[in-house]
Parts: C-alpha cells; structure tokens; sequence
C-alpha cells in the first residue's frame, strides 16, 4: 500500500492555498515539522486525513495536500470518530487548540480518549484564543491580564495532559513549535501509535500572548527549566546535566547529582508503567516549581474502539452469516394474504 | 357479578354477534403485563385477518409505585375486516386490572361498552392508591352505562395453577392471560397463537407454561361457561392485498428502513446517536445487526451524535442520526455545517411533547418550524414526513434517495405516537425493491487539483470520499467558492452559494411525485395533513364523503419543497382546512408561500386526533350541524378523574 | 504627480469649495493602522459638529502576510452638515497606502473620485503581492476616471522625521499621520484634536509624539503648499438636537445599554458569554466594568453561557448571553428550558454571516427564523432589534423592560454592520431614565405551598428568588401544571401551558408603542424593514419621497410580536417591500400572518444596502425608469479585481 | 442566619411530590440521608438549593422542601455555576448521574470543577442510563451486554474520581448508597468544604442493573472489597483487618499484616497531600485487582471562582469607587451641540 509514499517529499503534502497565519506564528514551524514527517511515515496522501475545528490553529487542514475537514468549533474530535469507524483504513489527524479542544470541545475530546479511537490528536497550546483576537482559555494562567480578564483570571486552569490521563488515555506527548527536532520525533511516535495519541505542543501566539512559552523555548533558560523524558532513563535535566528528579513518596523532589546522590538514586521514566500514575504525577510537574517534562509520558496498547466495532462486525457475520434482509423482514409471527 | 367457577360447564352454545370492527384496551399497573397482553391480541388477531392498529400509553418516563395512577399502563387495539388507519376512538372494551387503571381509561369508553374488571385488585389499599373513598364496581353508575363484568382473576388463577408448583407471586404473573383468555373468547379468537408463543418463551420453564396456559384457558372458559357473558362477536378477516404480512411499530420499520437503503445503495449503515425517548428504540434495533454490517456508534451527546455522522459521511457510508425535539436542537449547528459540506446523510426527528423537556413519552407535530427553518443563517434542507408505523420503512428510502442524489442531510420527521404504534406491514421482497444508485469519482493520475464543488444538472456536487488517489481536497464550514470549494468571502460569491444551496434543495422537487388527493379533484373543502395525522384525517374525510360532503384529503409526504403541483391543488377547493398537533406550523407554511387563508385545526394534548374530532371541525367548517360534543355523566367524571393525577 | 518637497512654501490661499456632505476611505495593510486613522478623522470631524457614520471593513478572521490583499483593512467615514443614517456608497474620496489597497478598494471610488496613494508601496514586491504585473498608478485610466494623487508618503515622512531619534521602522510607522493630515487639509479639519490624542496616549514617549506631530503636519503642509491640490473642501456642522454626544459603536452602545437596564432595575448584572465574532466585543467591554457590580462569565461553551444565564436569572440578577449565529444555534435548547420556566434573560445575537461558520466577519440579517421559530416544540419568545450603533442602547433597556414585566427570556438581535458601524450618541442623563420595576415576592410565614406559576393580568408568573423564606419551590423543563408549577402531564393541562404561553407573548404587544410610518399614511408603496437596514431604507424613501413618489416607511423593532396595528398598516399601500440582507425571512412571517404578497428585496452578500440600490429598486417596483446601472469600466475592473483573491 | 435550622427535622425537607422512583431504587437511600443531614448542618431551607440535570437520580430536587431546579440535560453544573456567581450566598447542591454527569454533561463537570466553584456535586453512578430504559453509559464495564450494546460494551468506561482529579479537583470523595452511615458522613464533609465538592455514589439501579455494585455493598464481601480511606491512617482492610496497601514506586500493592509487615510500613492517607498524585492513585485501585476505596480521596483548600469573581468586584469598587453612569457615558471624546 505504501507504494507511493517513499518518493514523496514535504513539498508534495503542501496544498495550493497560501498559509494565513501572521508571520512570526508557531504555527508555522509545526506545519513545517509535519509536512517533513509524513513523508517518513509512508503512508499514501490520499489515506491521510486532517479534521480540526475553528481556530488558527485549525486552518492546518488547508495547508496540507490531503484530505481534510475544516468543520466547526470544538467538535474534530467527534467528527474523527464517525470517520474512524467506518473508514478504520485511513490515518487520522485532529489538529485543535487549546480552546477549541479543551473549552467548547472538551467533552468530545475525553471521550475520543477514553474510548482510545485511533486518532492522533495535535493539541496546539498557546494558552489564548488567537483566532479571536485574545480571550483568555482554559490553559491561560492565572492572573493573566487580557480582553476577558481585564482584572486578570480567575479560572484556574487545566492541565492538557493530566485530563488527557484522567480520561485513560494510552499515549500521552508533549513537545514544543520550535523545538523542531524533538517534535519531529513526537510527531512520528503519535503517527504510529496505535488507539489515540494525546500530543501538547507549546505554541506561541506571537501576536495575543506572545512568549507563554518562552522559558521553555529560549536557550538561555530550557536546560533547566524543561527536563526530556526518555523511556527507561532516570530524569536528568541542566545545562549540565548535573540535575535530576528524585521521588520521594508520591512527590518527585529535584536533587542535584553527585553529592552522593547517584543515577540510580533517581525517578526513571518508563512509558508503560502498569497504572497511569507515574504519568500523573510528571503531568503535575511544572516550571517554575519544578522542570516541565517532554516527551512521551505513557504509551500503551489498549483495545481501540473503531478497531473493535469492526471486530464485532466481523465476529457477527462469523455467528449469524451475512445479513439477509429478506429474512429478517420474514422473522417474527408472519401471515399471508391469499 | 362474581364467580370462581372455572370447571367447562356444558352449555348450549351460546349467540354470536357479527361486527365489522372493534376497538379494546388492556389497562393495568405497569407490572401486570398488559403491553404483552395486547400484543398477543394484535397477533393473533393479525394473524386471523384482520386489519389492525394499535397504540400503548406507557406511563411517563418515570416510574412510579405498583398500584398508583402514575403506574398505569394501557395499550388499544383496533381490528377490523376493512382497512382501517387509526388505532379508533372510543372503546367497544376496556380491560382493567386495578383501580387505578379504571380511573384513567374509563372516560374512553363508550357508552354501552364492555367493562370487565379485576374486582380482586379492587380492595381498600388498591382504591386509597388511586384515591377513591368507596370502590366504583358498586356504582349503580357503571353498571347502567356500561356492560360491567366483575371477575375475581386473581382467586381463579390461583386456583387453577395451584399444583403448578409455582409460587403465588408468579402464578398472580399469570393474571393478565385469564384477561386474554377472555377477551379471546369474547371476540372468538383462537388461542392457539398465544400457547404458541408461551412454549417458545418459556421452553425451558414447563411448570411457567403449563401455568400461563391453564390461565388463558381458564379465561376462554370463563366466557364460555359462565352465564355472565350473553354473546360473543365475530369480525370477518380485512380484504387487504396479498402477500405476507407482519406487525411492526414505527420505529422498527424506520430501522428496517434505513438498513434497506443502505443496502439498496451499497453502503455500509452509520448510525451515530444518543438515547432519547421516544427515538432510542431506533439505536437500540439497529445496534442488533451488527452481521448487516451496521455500526451503531452511542455517542457521548448529540453534537457528537450529529457530528459523527458528518464523519462517517465524509467517509463514505450511509450515515443517519435519531433524535427527538430538545437534542435535534443541540444538533442545530452540526446540521448547518452538513450543508456547507453538502454531504449526505439522514437526521431522524422522533416528535415528542415540548417545549424544552416538555412531554417526553406524548406526541406532538411541533418540529416542523424547526426542521425547515430553525438554523442560523440561510440553511435550507430537505424535509419528509412518515405517516404511518409501516410507511416508515418506505420514507426512509425515499429521504435516502433524495440525499445521495442531491448531496443533502436531509430531516425525516417521526413521532412518539407513529414510533410506538403498529401495524400490519406487507412485508417487500427486498431483491425486487429498486436500488438506489451512488457514484464516488474515481482515482486520478492527472495531478490537477479536485473540485469538489462542481455541480451536476440537479446541482449535486460529486461525493469524493477520503482514499481515493487524486481526489485530495479540503472542505469546511466557511463559505467557500463554488467549484473549487476553496475558502471565500467574496460578496457575489456568497449570495450565488446561498442561491446555489437553496436552488439545489428545490431541485428535489423535481424528483418526488406530484402531490395526490383523496376525493374530488376540486370541491368545498381540502383537508392538507402532514405526518401522523394521516390515518385520522383519511379516516375523518372519507366519512364525510361518505355523508356525501364535496371534502377532499391531500396529505404531504415532503414538507420542504412541497410537491409543484401543491399550489394549483389548494386553489381548487373553497376552503383549506391544516389538522395539526401544534399550534399551526405547517399552515404558517403554507399560507406564507400560497397566500391562501388556510384555517387550522389545532390540538397541542400529547394525543393523536379522535376521527370524530376531525369529522365535526369540517362539518363545523363547512357550516353543518355536527354530533353535539357527548356531555360527559357528572358521575362518570366523578369515577374517570383526571390524568392530572398521573403527574 | 509626485515630490518630496516638505518646507511650508508661502503661496495664495487655495480655493474653499462648501460641500453638503462627503464619504471618504481610509485603505492600508492591516499594520498600516487604518482604523486609527478613520477614528481620528470620526472624532475630529464630530467634535466639529459634522453628523457622522461610519463602518470598517476588517480583514477575515485569518491573519495574512504584510501586503497581500487578504491583509487589507479600511475604515470608511461620512461626514454631513445635515442628518445621516448610512456611512455612505460610493466614496469622494479614497486613500490607499498600497497596491493591495488599491485593488480591494478601488471599485467604490466614485468616477472623478479623489484617490490619494502612497507611491512609495508601489514597488515591484508591493505589486506582486496584490497580484499587478505593472504599476496602475501608471496607468492612464487611473487619471482619467479619478482625481489621483500620487505621494511619496513614505519619503517625506522619513525625511520630516529623521531627527526625531526614532529609527526607520518607527518613523515609517507615522505614515498614516501624514495620510491623515493631508486630508484634513483637504476637508478643512483641525489638527488640533489629534495632536491632543497623540500626547496623550504617548504622554510618556516624547519622540512618538514629536514624529507623529510632524507627520501629520506635513500632511496638511503638502495640500496647502503644493500645486497639486488646487482646491479644499468645507462640510459645516449638522443642526444635531442639542446635547452632549459621543461617537459610540453598536457594540459599546449595547453594553452600555445593558449596564444602564441593569442600574434601572436595581440588579447586579450577569453575562455568560462565550467568545465569538462579532459579539466578543460586548464580552469584552463588560468585563471592565467589575466596580458597577458587572460579573462576568467566561464560558466554556454557549450552552454554558446560556445556562449559567438561567442560573443567574433564577438567583434573581439581571442575566444575559450574547453570541452570534453559529453559537445561538447551540443555545436553542437553553433557550426551551427559559420559555419553560418563565425566567427573564436577554439572549443577544450579534448576526454574522452564514450558513455554519459562513463568513464570520460579515454582516447579514439570516437569523430572524431562528429567533422567532427556531426551536423544538411551540416556544414563543418576544424579539426585538437593533437599527443602528447608538440605537442599540435603547433597545437593551426595551427588551429587558419587557423581559421582566412578562417574566420570559426576550431575544435582542443586532449584526456585524451595526456592531462595528459607529455614530454619534445624544448621551441620555441616567437619572433621567425612566426605572424598570422589578418585584419579588417577599418572605411569608404562612406555612402554605408557594405558586410559582400563579399568574398576573398580562399572564407573567412571580419572580421568587432563592433566599426568601417560605417560598421554596422546584422549576423545571417538564411541562407542569399552571398555578403550582408541578409536573403535569394532563392533555387538557399541556394545551392550556401551550397556549398560555403563546397569550402572554402576544400580551408583549399591548405594552410597546404602535408601529409608526415615514411618509404618507396611505400610498403606493411601503418599505418594511428592520434591524440594520433602517438607515439606508430612511434615506432612500426619504429621497423617492424628495422625487414625488408616494412612498412610506415602516421600521420594525419588535420581530415578535408585531406592533398592534401593522396589519392596518400594511392594508394601506398598494405595494409592500421589504428589504432584507436575507432570502425573505421577515416576508415569509409577514405574509403567513397577513395574506399580503408582499415584495421582497434582497442581497445575501455580507454586506449592507446602497442606498442608491434601493432607491432603483422602489423605482422598479414603481414602473418608473432606474439610474441605469454605473456600467463599470473594463479597465477599471482590470485594475480593481475581485475581492475573491481576498480569499 | 441558621436560626430556623436547628430545629428542623429531616421530614421538613421533604417536598409534598410523592417520590417516584422504582421500589428498591438506591436513590431512596441517598435521599433518605440527605433530609437526614441537611438538619445537621444548619443552613437554613431557604437558602439551599437543588439543581438538577435529567434522569432518574435528576428527579432529586422535586423531593426536597428547598429551593430547586429540574434542568436540561447534563446542564446542572453550569447553571449552579451561574446561580452561585451571583447569589454566593446560598449553598447550592448539584445533582447528576452518570449519564448526566459525565457523557452529555462532561464538559461543564469538568470546567466547573477546574474553576472549583463552591457546589456540591453528587453524581449517582449507576452505571446504566435508567430513565432512559437501559442503554449502557460511560461508567458501563466493558464487554456488559445492554440494550445498545447488544454485543457487548466497546466503550472503555471512566472513573468518574480520575477524571476529577486530572480536572483539578479541590475535593473527591466517594460513598454507596445502602453505606447510610458512611454516605452521611460524607455529604456532611461534601457540605462544609468550601470549593467544588465532587462526591461519587455507587447507586443500584435494581431494575436496569441490578447488583452492579454488590461487591462492595453486600456484607459478604465488601470487607475485602472495599478499602474505606481516614486521613493520617494507613489503608487497612479485609474482614479481620489483616490486609494492608504498600506503595512499590508508584504502584499500590496488597499485603499481609504480620508476617514481618507493620503498619508503618503500610501507604498513609493524606487528603491534603501536596499534589494529587496519592489522590489519583488511589482512584486508580479498584475491585477486583484492588479493593476500592471509599471516603474522602483529596481535600484541600484552593481559589473558588465565585468567591474570586465577588474579590474583583469589590476591589474594582474599592479601586475606582462604585460606579457612576454618567461618568461612564460622558468619559471619551464627546462634544456639545448647543
Ligand atoms: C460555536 C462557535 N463558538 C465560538 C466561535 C468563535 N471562535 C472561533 S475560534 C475560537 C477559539 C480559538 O482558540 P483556540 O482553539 O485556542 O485556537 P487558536 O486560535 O488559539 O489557535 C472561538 C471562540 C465559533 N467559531 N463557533
Ligand atoms: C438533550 C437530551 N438528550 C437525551 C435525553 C434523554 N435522557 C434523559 S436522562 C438520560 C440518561 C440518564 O442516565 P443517568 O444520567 O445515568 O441518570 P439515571 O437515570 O441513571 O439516574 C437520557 C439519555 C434528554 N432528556 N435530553
Ligand atoms: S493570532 Fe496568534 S495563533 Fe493566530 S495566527 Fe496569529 S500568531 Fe498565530
Ligand atoms: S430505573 Fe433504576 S435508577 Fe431509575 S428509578 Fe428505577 S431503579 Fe432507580
Ligand atoms: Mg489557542
Ligand atoms: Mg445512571
């Protein structure tokens, strides 16, 4: 099937409309890393399909040359769903935003997790409304003083990837616009994962709140503000690596390596712990109290629910034979007319 | 009067009356099985030949304590030997298992009609429930207005199942077959259908079956050998077309439907939905076939319900929604967006009592506004009604044709009292039903852009689904340019779209038949109906032509467009009579676009319209005497209470 | 032609030609700050005593690449000495800061139009962004149709600025100062105000105010001293009713509007709002205004908005939401639930154009079905209109007053013209408004069942908030009984709640002022209109009328219901037309309810009537000869394009 | 204010509608301790209120002699969020189910929870839809055979704590009907808590799915099935109290007591851990891997929206005086015409 693919390049997933968003926007650089990963995943343009909701960041759809649906306010995830189920053959892409996925679309998007759909979800995360010009959203801090909140939030804000785990998801990244490298990455481990793939990208809104994510995204101040997270390894973070996450009980505390204090000594990741918590707890972990964790913070196999519909298709037909109309209609008491 | 007597006594034969047509009801608590009482009754009676309707009246959504008011549960049955097309109005029989179900369901009985009581259920603590100081059965009353028959049910059935091995509590199960029983008798149906089913149901529980037989013998028997019943009645079979038959309610035959349409156009059945009374049944029959290939899909509320099915539209399937009232308004969006996408699909409004919550288990006719106009913006779609329980299986077919054809979600319009209704269904050989053609493009090597808004004569666009090679394209809820379906704000773009949008739905004007009327082809009067008001104003305006009244009867399958002949139709007839249940939404409709003076005929109960109610409006209409509304006996009202009390 | 030239030259005083009035564009890149310019210019020419109106034509919702035309934005103003309603068709005169400008703008200058362009952004990157192969400043129809003028705006204002200290990038942002005052120059305004503003707002930075000082001075030096003006032009003051005024925009008003019903009914007021173009801006000014008792809620979707609404209504506040189309549509079964329970909310839709996301920065008058019809089951709701930006504060304390006195959510509808439009406010002294009485239902001690649906003489039920002792009581969506409010499901009940409902809607009629007419009271043609429409149909009638015709016009500003006596109205004329930036949705209501075929004219483009557009089409319905069509030049359009490629 | 309470009896709650739910229904029981606490906590009738989505558990507030509201469907948290934004005065309780609450009504449970208004909200998970006859809802187990999952529930359910929790939640507690005592005690703490007050109830419904939550309410087995949490005391069950919850990382383990295992060495409860990861976790354990936990998983202090909403608009009256219309009107550019 993949036939096609290998001799694709970024150039052949760019659609013929010119891109919107304003110069300087985070946008950009993931439609960027995108249009260079898809060639990787080898799968046909015509069996990829992006569904976002209105937004900025749900213009992405138009800007790549493959299918997809610009469809309305929050409900991409739901509209993935129906798509999903009949159509199990296609690779499916949500693009959404912080509002538009977890304000108004926050229902569909729990439950596309919890029922683990084989859908990779793009969260775009600028922790504004860009599109309508600067109202605050579910992941605008508090205290933040902007069009809605002239005296500053007061909605204490959610956390993507807490909720994300709350609602038994079974792949859960974070990655950041202009961290192009590790995003490519994230974007390739969501590709192929198989049920719903949760992914947070920092995104910066230049022009309504521009710097949100700076700590994270500027040189000067990452190394100790963003600790990586890699399956299997403890977690060090620092310029010079000379820092790490310890746990202490249920709470991670940071320590810093040498002074007795060894590899061993601390929190190691691992991807497919048994429960959830430990993807909890590094969800919970934030600057500036503590380093704020990318990467992928759980990935597991779980039954996905457009694969299991199908099954049950199948295993119908298997017990009962292919439907056949006429003898349903005839089932039950009958009588005939002469 | 009252006996336990049950051994057969021999006795001459006795008389039997010949009727053409009946209309019973079962009434009791909702425990007592009277809906399988009555169904028993329709099948057989079916099954004998007769033309047959029923409606039930389940009690509210919610549940309420055994032996209340708000616990009663009846269902009517009306069999004839000519065609008939109601459930019928007043009872020729009423069954009532306990007080509280002769509160609520004496007032329909008519006069001189056959009442037979549980007395046994009739004891202090059953009358307090229902709020009576004294027991109604003594009410010299009853007995002068109706033909009242007291039989201890209760004390027989246990006595003639008391060495089944069964224990009171299931043997008192068995009660409602000695009411069938004798209902069977007195109407000489054969019990041989019931035994039937009990063997089937019950194959594996002997002791159940001996039980419920010697129960609905005992009932047959009671008629037979007690001298309280003098004559029993006899209705011929109906003459109806030949072939086989079977009794389906309305939202059996929607599913049925929808499932042969998607198989007639060979496509896979999508069905994204949320409960809701009176629509889940639909999502509950059709989440059974999954070895048709259909993908039921209980989605987490309506938008997603709506929006899923968008989806699945998108990605090829014959992808429909059911709902009711309050969640086709939160669907509202969704439904604005399917437009803009122009893709097909189906959104089925089971009708119910509202505003808001309003009356979830009644029926009503107050959709229609927003079926054809209730979006935002310009959003026009087509608009079909069912008519009938069995009907429904071809008005989905229909609404599916006209969608794939024009690329258009298109609402079909139910409701509770079609959904939960029967009737005989002739049942189609599918092999001989048309099929319903689809085209998706096919792959392109030429590397130039797709456009997906390139319209054919009717103004369809293609349906080019995902997977396919070439066809890449992007659509969504913007305006877009025509052709290319790129996004566009173009003003002279945006006024030819919405032109565009509303010119391809009255396109479909152009492929359903031309408007039918019942009676003469100009005259007096012209009744226009629409949905579930069919059977009564057919029934209604043949009477009255019968009566020799110039009265004619058109009913609309199509709401939005109407037919293209509709208008010169209403100009032949002196005066439009518009029977709605609501407050005249359909004839805001037509007096809009016809400027005729269409009166109305509104009745916004949660119940269907009584023939009798509709044969009085027209001869009030046309200036005639009509039957003097039967004042109801002071005592009688005393006895019926009110449904206030059902709360 | 063009210079550089900026050194005041003393020459004769230029010629002063008096005009009645004039309408002028300011065109530039988003970053151009088009909208500062235009406002200056609104307020100067305000404070001068012009009557004024003007209207912005934003780019879409998608942010766009510096130059290109999808980055175009403009802000139109007229300007009169006599009273105004529109803010003008065709333009005297327009300025454009790049090719881009140019091209989207272009096609509204009048022929002999001045058309002013900075020639410095019509370098070749600057062309090629706008889609020019050559410079159409170049090109001779340019001259011949137009009154061009070609400025170095970007040259001179560099040099003017060079010492200021500020660098290129800053100094080049002071061109729209030059633009502006070279304007001013050209209709005789003062620079004073301006200067004043620019102090102001960088009181703090004292190069900006010295660049844009000298900016705008060099502006008004170059009209004045260079040849290429030969003359200016004079509008002088209106005769406004005299009083305080300010320029508000329709939004600002609305809120203003809402804040002052809110005071007048001694209530704390609640918005549940979520963000959506056009209404976001209402959300916005609310949320300043915490230290009046305002609380604003952000919701996280519409349904949270308008139910949070009805929680806040039932506390006892004065509670609204405010959206636009798309987000009405998911209020719709809110909106049920406040007809069921009888609760006073505002619901404001700020209309935008549709259908689904459609064109969100666009106006349209689409939503009026939904408003009026557009939910599940028989839910009547008063609705009621804006007609322009000032006007819309009058029509908040309407809609609450009637909100309150009929206990019922009412719908206000505004749209994206009358938002963002602005016009001078005749600024009202609050203590001079007239109170909007509320009652509650005080405490009671007598222990007995409180009737919350027990009603008053125009059928409102009382308003008795949580918090009052003695007077608990349960509400809600399920139909219930008059009187006691408990949950009923009783036929006869039902239709009595349906048609009470409907009655005490109705009622609204008996408490707002009759429809009153423009023009002869009787004639040959009538213009229905409503909402935003009423300017540009006043001044078209009023012109026909100034023609000799025999034509009047009626402005509705309640939807539903309609005033008393406009069916006696209607009857009057021999022609009725009623414009709407719709396909007929107020002609569809008015000939359902009146039988009058009456005539629709309409434009679905997302943008408002021309004047001149009505005025043919009364014309037309009059058989009399139009203004033929302004035929556009071929080569015009060649250089105007389409707005299309503003995608 | 609380004068009238004291002497008040649980029958001066009861409304004069006859209660109408099925014989057997555990929303008797719930209801039955709600009139029984109400007296106990001393707020005055008038100043409480019931809000109400739809279902049979949504019938609640009809019941109760206290100001109330039947709403919409899943609707309850955001017009109880409205109510208390502008009457912050009242105590106001929001009750749902598991179909109201958590499919149709998700998104607003969890926004109201994040902002952590001062409701209490009781959601009675039953685990079907019952007034709607039998259609399985998010709390269904997978592969339960129902009306719409004639083959088999596909959906992965929820758990109703998880999702609260990863929402932020300042409060999570958890009851079962026929527990009178323990459900009484827990609304009691579900009333006093300031802030959003999530309570979860296993509630029978007898007639669509009977016994779905045996395990941990028939006697036989709820001692090993059960683990009830105490703030500061270690998690000890099973009927002679011999098994104990370790913590190995960050996975709950049973154990043994004795055999060389004290109490100390058992996981501590502590409602008002620093973050929730103990709450989560906790949430995580479930019957039959784990015992379940009942009682009060998280408690802390934390921003109520509303009481915040009425800061901002003192201090704003503080700041800039309340405020005057006609300086508003008059403030700007305006001019006189004489
Ligand atoms: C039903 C509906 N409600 C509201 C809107 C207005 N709206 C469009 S996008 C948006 C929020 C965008 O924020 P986000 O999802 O964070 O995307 P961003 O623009 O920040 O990328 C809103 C409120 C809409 N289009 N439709
Ligand atoms: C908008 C809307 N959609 C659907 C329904 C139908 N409905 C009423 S209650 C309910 C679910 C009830 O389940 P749950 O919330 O668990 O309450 P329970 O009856 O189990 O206590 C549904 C689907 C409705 N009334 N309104
Ligand atoms: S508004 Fe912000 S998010 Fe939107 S395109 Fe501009 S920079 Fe990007
Ligand atoms: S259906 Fe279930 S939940 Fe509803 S009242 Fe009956 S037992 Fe209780
Ligand atoms: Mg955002
Ligand atoms: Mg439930």
């Amino acid at each position: 099937m993949p036939t096609e693919a290998p001799t694709l390049t970024p150039a052949d997933f760019a659609s013929d409309q010119d891109v919107r968003w304003c110069p300087g926007c985070g946008d950009y650089s993931i439609l960027a890393q995108m249009k260079k990963v898809l060639p990787q995943i080898g799968v046909p343009r015509e069996k990829i399909v992006f569904v976002s909701g209105i937004g900025c960041s749900s213009r992405f759809p138009y800007y790549m040359n493959t299918y997809g649906m610009h469809s309305i306010h929050g409900r991409a995830p739901a509209i993935a769903t129906g798509l999903k189920a009949v159509r199990p053959d296609l690779q499916v892409w949500v693009v959404t935003g912080d509002g538009d996925g977890l304000s108004i679309g926050g229902n569909h998007l729990l439950h596309c997790i919890r029922r683990n759909v084989d859908l990779k979800i793009l969260l775009f995360n600028n922790r504004i409304y860009g599109l309508t010009k600067g109202q605050y959203s579910p992941t605008t801090p508090l205290g933040q003083v902007n069009k809605t909140a002239v005296m500053g939030v007061i909605d204490n804000p959610l956390n993507p990837l807490s909720i994300a785990i709350g609602a038994e998801a079974s792949f859960v990244a974070r990655s950041i616009d202009v961290n192009i490298k590790h995003l490519g990455e994230i974007l390739k481990r969501a590709a192929n994962h198989k049920g719903t793939a949760f992914v947070e990208i920092f995104q910066n809104c230049n022009v309504f709140n521009d710097g949100a994510w700076d700590y994270a995204s500027k040189k000067e101040t990452k190394f100790d503000t963003v600790v990586e997270l890699e399956h299997g390894k403890p977690l060090i973070f620092g310029k010079n690596r000379d820092k790490g996450i310890r746990l202490n009980g249920t709470e991670p505390e940071i320590v810093e390596l040498g002074k007795g204090i060894k590899e061993d000594d601390l929190l190691f990741h691992d991807e497919k712990s048994p429960t959830a918590t430990l993807a909890y707890l590094l969800s919970r972990m934030q600057y500036p109290a503590m380093p704020t964790p990318i990467g992928v913070f759980r990935a597991v196999d779980a039954p996905k629910y457009d694969v299991e519909l199908g099954k049950q298709v199948e295993a119908a037909k298997a017990k009962k034979g292919e439907g056949d109309l006429n003898a349903l209609f005839n089932s039950g008491d009958t009588w005939t007319v002469a | 009067m009252s006996t336990t007597t049950v051994e057969p006594v021999a006795t001459h034969p006795k008389h039997v009356s010949p009727l053409p047509s009946a209309t019973i009801r079962f009434a009791g608590d909702s425990g007592d099985g009277m809906q399988i009482t009555a169904d028993q009754f329709t099948r057989t009676s079916a099954l004998l030949g007769n033309d047959i309707a029923t409606f039930p009246d389940y009690p509210a959504e919610i549940r309420a304590p055994r032996g209340t008011l708000a616990g009663v549960s009846a269902m009517q049955v009306h069999f004839s030997s000519d065609e008939i097309f109601t459930p019928g109005d007043a009872l020729d029989a009423l069954v009532v298992m306990n007080p509280a179900a002769l509160k609520t369901n004496l007032r329909d009985l008519r006069k001189g009609g056959i009442l037979i009581a549980n007395q046994d259920n009739f004891q202090k603590g059953d009358l307090d429930l229902a709020g009576y100081d004294s027991d109604p059965l003594q009410s010299q009353v009853l007995e002068d207005q109706y033909q009242l028959f007291k039989v201890s049910m209760t004390k027989i059935v246990r006595e003639v199942c008391k060495d089944t091995g069964l224990g009171t509590k299931e043997i008192d199960r068995c009660k409602n077959f000695f009411a069938l029983g004798l209902v069977y008798w007195l109407y000489g149906r054969d019990l041989e259908p019931t035994l039937r089913f009990v063997r089937d149901k019950f194959a594996t529980k002997p002791e159940i079956v001996e039980a419920n037989t010697r129960a609905l013998q005992a009932g047959w028997n009671y008629g037979e050998t007690t001298d309280a019943f003098a004559s029993s009645y006899k209705i011929e079979p109906a003459k109806l077309p030949p072939g086989t038959y079977k009794t389906v309610m309305g939202n059996q035959a929607l599913a049925l439907g929808v499932l042969a349409a998607a198989k007639l156009s060979g496509k896979e059945l999508f069905l994204g939905s949320y409960p809701i009374t009176p629509a889940s049944s639909i999502l509950e029959d059709l989440s059974k076939f999954r070895n048709f290939g259909v993908k039921t899909f209980q989605a987490e509320d309506e938008i997603a319900a709506v929006t899923s099915t968008i989806g699945a539209a998108y990605g090829g399937a014959m992808a429909i929604t059911t709902s009711s009232g309050p969640g086709i308004a939160l669907k509202g969006e969704g439904i604005g967006l399917a437009i803009m996408l122009e893709l097909p699909m189906l959104v089925i409004n089971v009708q119910r009592g509202g505003p808001s919550t309003g009356l979830p288990t009644k029926t009503e006719q107050a959709d229609l506004f927003q079926a054809v106009i209730g979006r935002n913006g310009e959003s026009p779609m087509p608009v079909i009604a069912c008519r009938s329980p069995a009907e429904c299986f071809d008005a989905a077919l229909e609404a599916w044709r006209i969608a794939v054809r024009f690329m258009t979600p298109v609402m079909l319009l139910s409701d509770g009292y079609i959904a939960n209704g029967s009737e005989p269904w002739l049942i189609p050989d599918f092999n001989k039903l048309p099929k319903i053609p689809v085209h998706h493009p096919g792959p392109s090597e030429s590397g130039e852009q797709f456009l997906p808004y390139q319209r054919d004569e009717v103004l369809a666009r293609p349906w080019a689904i995902p997977g396919t090679k070439g066809l890449m394209h992007r659509i969504g809820g913007l305006e877009k340019q025509d052709v290319t379906g790129n996004v566009n704000y173009e003003p002279e773009n945006h006024e030819h779209m919405v032109k565009t949008r509303a010119k391809k739905v009255e396109n479909v004007a152009l492929e359903i038949p031309l408007q039918e009327v019942d009676g003469p082809e100009a005259g007096d009067l012209l009744v226009l109906s629409w949905g579930g008001t069919y059977g009564a104003c057919r029934t209604a305006t043949e009477a009255c032509r019968e009566d020799g009244l110039k009265v004619a009867h058109a009913h609309l399958r199509w709401l939005h467009p109407f037919p293209r002949n509709l208008g010169d139709i209403l100009k032949k007839y002196k005066k439009v009579l518009i029977p709605e249940l609501n407050t005249g939404q359909l004839r805001t409709l037509v007096r809009a676009k016809f400027l005729i003076d269409a009166q109305g005929y509104n009745k916004v109960q949660g119940r269907p319209f009584a023939v009798q109610e509709l044969i009085n409006e027209i001869r009030k209409q046309l200036g005639m005497a009509t039957a003097p509304p039967k004042k109801e006996n002071a005592q009688i009202a005393e006895l019926a209470g009110t449904a206030a009390d059902a709360g």
